[in-house]
């Protein structure tokens, strides 16, 4: 983890619910991971207001420039220098020979899926997008064209589940912070049953992004319930769900 | 109609369970006047009154705080006589209840202050404001010094740090209703003389402390509680309903923005039906989170078939 | 030199006030290797010991507050035998001093602790976590098992609270220093899941509270007081050393500046020995306010002469 | 005291201490007389900080447009909308048949006597300000071509202060506030012994600007020290020093 200053360049509301904010960054920055994302606040804090970075989601690196995106939460314009933490967390894990690679977005933005999406999808990887609840109002303009997108207005049924469980290598889902018990406890059990019990590692992860508060660990703010101490912040975002415990 | 207080005399019962807090309104509640229409409100308390006049500190007095202040003036006020002499008409004509606020630093002092206050018209309570370090045997005998000479119900007013040991005290002194909790002490440095001064401290972040001893305090007695301390919003109001408390008192918000005073208490006037009607919090408020969890709850997609598909051919390990 | 504990069989001697508060750099030291030189330290402070493991709570864990947050975690840790395992080796290793923070829920697992601890090499002082109802009697027995287990110097963390109380008693019982104070609780409802949330608050506007209980802890004992809460910056360490405090432990600006405690500590190094030379508090920090006052003071105006001139005519009345 | 939204027009940095802003406000305001000022917030203060309102003094009142002036404390921007309580504060008392004013601003910046000189200068009367101290540093270029203005490198000497108190049909005086006591508190004194203990009403006045919460009298923070109960904020800035209890 290191600390280095950012530059806004450009923001851009793609959407009502979607901001986009181009960033300057160091060198450094550039080897960011799909999966880890910045820790930011604004250089000239005096007010201690808000008091906590923000987790801010990259959905494309290139070359001294991160684009990230997010819901608007406050005004930020362009010439806004920024204190940046990173990398905060670890590149999501992917399963060797990955082929068909499926994610599942309910009623949350599909943004954590932009960074990897683009990286596979230059590699060969199908994507299969499964947009549900308030994840459907995304504007599709902003998926890679090569991404196939379930995004009916009809719930996700049980047959197709078990085609896309079955055609799937590996399985990404995300929900907001306080529904990720109810959304990926019953998703892990289905295809738990599908398996019989015998699902591989890192078959079907879900990806956590609790509020922060440190950022490397040790607070607490970020655990994920699990036998073991598993934070969101170092171990996270993407959680294999067998490491798990559903209530 | 809210009760807040229970037993004695005559209860204290208010149309609105938003009160204006101690000194906000200042001797005769005219503070804000143009800004304010204070029949919104269930009542407001007066400035707090002594029996001898109280001089101003010198020195510093407000210090800002992130997101709050410091304050520092030391219960300057007139005297109760002349405060009555003064004030007393402007009492009796008030479109909303009066609380009198008695600084009850000693029993003498209340039983003085108790009498001329009984004989004042226009006055629906006394509310007793007591100094940080009161003890259970001091609260006792404040409480007993108001209570037998005054036919007015008895609020009494903790201090934050020790809520919940004040507030039992008071009830056992036959109290009939508690108002937690005074604003707690801090020091803080005066940018603009460097020195370092001692205050009450205000500001939103205020809430969480009073919350929490709001909630202890509803479970440790049985008269009604009046929550003080941190409400900026009408959410802020509801979440101290929610943890038990009748009514609450608002005060600073004042300063930022005088006419939050009535919005809040326009937005909980209905709340007393509703919740009688067993409504869930967000059902007076549309967008509390819990509503997003029940949408949830009831679009769960159907569940699995009890048997399993057959396993489908070269599945990845 | 800063002695931050008195008599026993050994002081904890530091060679700067500035110490990492408990739960800031985890159990080994390292959450910010590579952004702050602990080395530059005065000490930091362990996450919380207990002798058998502790989970984490479920349910929401941070809720911001205005200028701060909110946080219940339920101080989960692997147990102490565990903990020493894995990182007493780290402690030894330690460019700066460890003082292991054990939490002190009663007198048998402090014993324990204190057992194990004393044996354990690269610990230098114990820092007893005390809950926030702790009586003075429970106070007397967690510090004795403490002492009549172990030969490191005892420190005990009073609550915010109780501070005066808790203090005493602790000295009373033998503690070699006090740390002023344990962060508040309060309760907020957390945005996310609507629900209402109980936990300690942290915040800038903390400082005010816990100087206030420093001022008066320092004033009631004998023994050495460490501030904790609220220092943001070096002016806030400089307000606490002010108010009598010999050491300040620093926690979550490292959430909003890693750096800052270094900054923090870098600052106060040479405080020491300006103190020593009785210079004031501005003397070290150009620009605070009582230097424009002693400015003024020196360049007041010749006083007028003794007699007054003759009267001018037509004076304007 | 009313409740009004002001719009901000312009943003001028007249000096390094200097900042104008120019207000567009409700008609209500433009019965503003010198020495009521405007109490002030952002109208979208989610954040509650700061969390007191700021006490902004105009300099030039014109139909539809008030020209505050003051130190840069925030960044303000035009196009911000502000929520304004005002008036703050009573027209600042003017001796009968007044024709020399004399101004003497100590350490602070002049501000607060330029509504005031603008409106007295166009009835004739003469205007005096003595800038001392750190008041020197306040650019010259600002301020009405008729005001005569002492401001010299060398301390204000007895023999000049003889003269212009004798000049003088009313003396107003000004200093940061944690300096009151020690600034107004001489030259009422001097003035007092001048005129043998016997100083008209309102001849010498002090300007009060504590820092101030309420602004409706109520809490005490602005206190000004007086036998009777006198706040800045309602009786204020201008306090006759006869009523002041100096130390
Ligand atoms: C809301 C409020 C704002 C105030 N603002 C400040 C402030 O910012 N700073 C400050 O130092 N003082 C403030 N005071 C007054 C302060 O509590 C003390 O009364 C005063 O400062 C005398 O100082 P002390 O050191 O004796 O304080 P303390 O040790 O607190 O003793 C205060 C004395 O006041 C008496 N008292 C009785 N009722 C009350 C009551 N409701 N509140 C306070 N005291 C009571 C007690 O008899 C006690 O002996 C305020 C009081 C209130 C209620
Ligand atoms: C800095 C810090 C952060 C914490 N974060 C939270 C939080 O945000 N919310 C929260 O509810 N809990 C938090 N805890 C733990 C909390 O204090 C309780 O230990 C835990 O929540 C159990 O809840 P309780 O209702 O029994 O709390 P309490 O009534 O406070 O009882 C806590 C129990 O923990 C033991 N204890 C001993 N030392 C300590 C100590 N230093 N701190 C706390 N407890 C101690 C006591 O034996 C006591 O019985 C935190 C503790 C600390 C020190
Ligand atoms: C202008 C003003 C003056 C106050 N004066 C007193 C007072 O003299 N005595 C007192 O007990 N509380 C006093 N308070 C505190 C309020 O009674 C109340 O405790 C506090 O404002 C409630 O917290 P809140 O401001 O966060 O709503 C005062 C508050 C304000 C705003
Ligand atoms: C990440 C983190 C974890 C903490 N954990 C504990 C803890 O487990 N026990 C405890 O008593 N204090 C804990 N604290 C509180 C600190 O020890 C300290 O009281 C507080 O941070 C000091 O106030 P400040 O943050 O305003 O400097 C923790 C603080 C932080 C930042
Ligand atoms: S944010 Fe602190 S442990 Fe993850
Ligand atoms: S600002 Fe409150 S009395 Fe003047």
């Amino acid at each position: 983890m290191r600390e280095t200053q950012a530059l806004i360049e450009r923001v851009r509301r793609v959407s009502a619910d979607v901001l986009q904010i181009d960033l300057t960054v160091e060198p450094a920055l550039m080897h960011l991971e799909p999966g880890q994302s910045l820790f930011v606040r604004p250089v000239d804090q005096a007010d201690w207001q808000p008091y906590l970075r923000e987790q801010w989601i990259p959905v494309d690196v290139t070359p001294g420039r991160v684009v990230v995106e997010g819901a608007p939460t406050r005004f930020y314009a362009p010439g806004d220098a920024l204190s940046v933490l990173s990398p905060v967390g670890r590149a999501i894990p992917l399963r060797p020979k990955l082929l068909h690679l499926l994610l599942i977005a309910e009623d949350a933005l599909p943004t954590p899926f932009m960074h990897l999406a683009r990286k596979v999808i230059g590699g060969g990887v199908e994507v299969t997008l499964v947009l549900r609840g308030e994840a459907r109002r995304y504007p599709l303009e902003l998926l890679p064209p090569e991404i196939e997108v379930l995004h009916g207005e009809a719930d996700w049924r049980w047959p197709e589940q078990v085609e896309m469980f079955t055609w799937a290598d590996q399985v990404l889902v995300l929900a907001p912070s306080y529904a990720y018990m109810e959304v990926y406890g019953p998703i892990y059990a289905t295809i738990a049953q599908l398996r019989q019990h015998n699902v591989p590692d890192d078959f079907v992860s879900g990806l956590f992004y609790y509020p922060m508060a440190c950022g490397v660990g040790v607070c607490g703010a970020c655990l994920v319930p699990a036998r073991q101490r598993i934070t969101a912040c170092t171990d996270g975002p993407a959680i294999d769900l067998k490491q798990v415990r559903f209530p | 109609m809210v009760e807040l207080t229970r037993g004695g005399k005559s209860p204290l019962l208010l149309a609105n369970p938003v009160i204006a807090a101690a000194g906000v309104l200042g001797f005769d509640g005219q503070a804000y006047r143009d800004l304010l229409d204070i029949s919104k409100l269930g009542a407001w308390v007066t400035s707090p009154l002594s029996w001898k006049p109280r001089g101003v500190v010198r020195g510093a007095r407000l210090v800002p705080l992130p997101s709050g202040v410091l304050l520092h003036t030391g219960l300057p006020n007139p005297g109760l006589r002349r405060v009555l002499q003064r004030y007393a008409p402007a009492w009796q004509r008030s479109p909303a209840p009066v609380i009198a606020h008695v600084i009850a630093s000693d029993p003498h002092t209340v039983e003085r202050c108790a009498v001329a206050l009984d004989e004042t018209e226009g006055v629906a309570a006394l509310e007793l404001g007591l100094h940080d370090r009161a003890t259970a045997e001091e609260i006792a005998q404040v409480v007993r010094a108001a209570l037998s000479h005054t036919q007015r119900p008895i609020l009494v007013r903790v201090p934050l740090y020790r809520a919940v040991e004040a507030a039992q005290a008071a009830e056992q002194a036959g109290a009939g209703g508690v108002v937690v909790a005074g604003p707690p002490r801090g020091t803080a440095r005066d940018p603009l003389s460097g020195r370092l001064v001692g205050g009450r401290m205000y500001g939103p972040w205020l809430k969480a402390q009073t919350l929490r001893a709001v909630g202890q305090v509803v479970r440790a007695v049985g008269v009604p509680v009046t929550a003080c301390g941190g409400v900026h919003a009408p959410s802020d109001a509801r979440d101290f309903l929610d943890a038990g408390a009748v009514a609450v008192q608002v005060g600073t918000v004042a300063w930022v923005q005088p006419r939050m005073l009535e919005i809040i208490a326009r937005n909980l006037g209905g709340l007393e039906l509703t919740r009688a009607n067993g409504a869930l919090a967000d059902e007076w408020e549309p967008g509390l989170g819990q509503t997003m969890l029940r949408e949830r709850q009831r679009r769960q997609p159907p569940p699995p078939p009890t048997t399993p598909p057959p396993k489908p051919p070269d599945l990845p390990r």
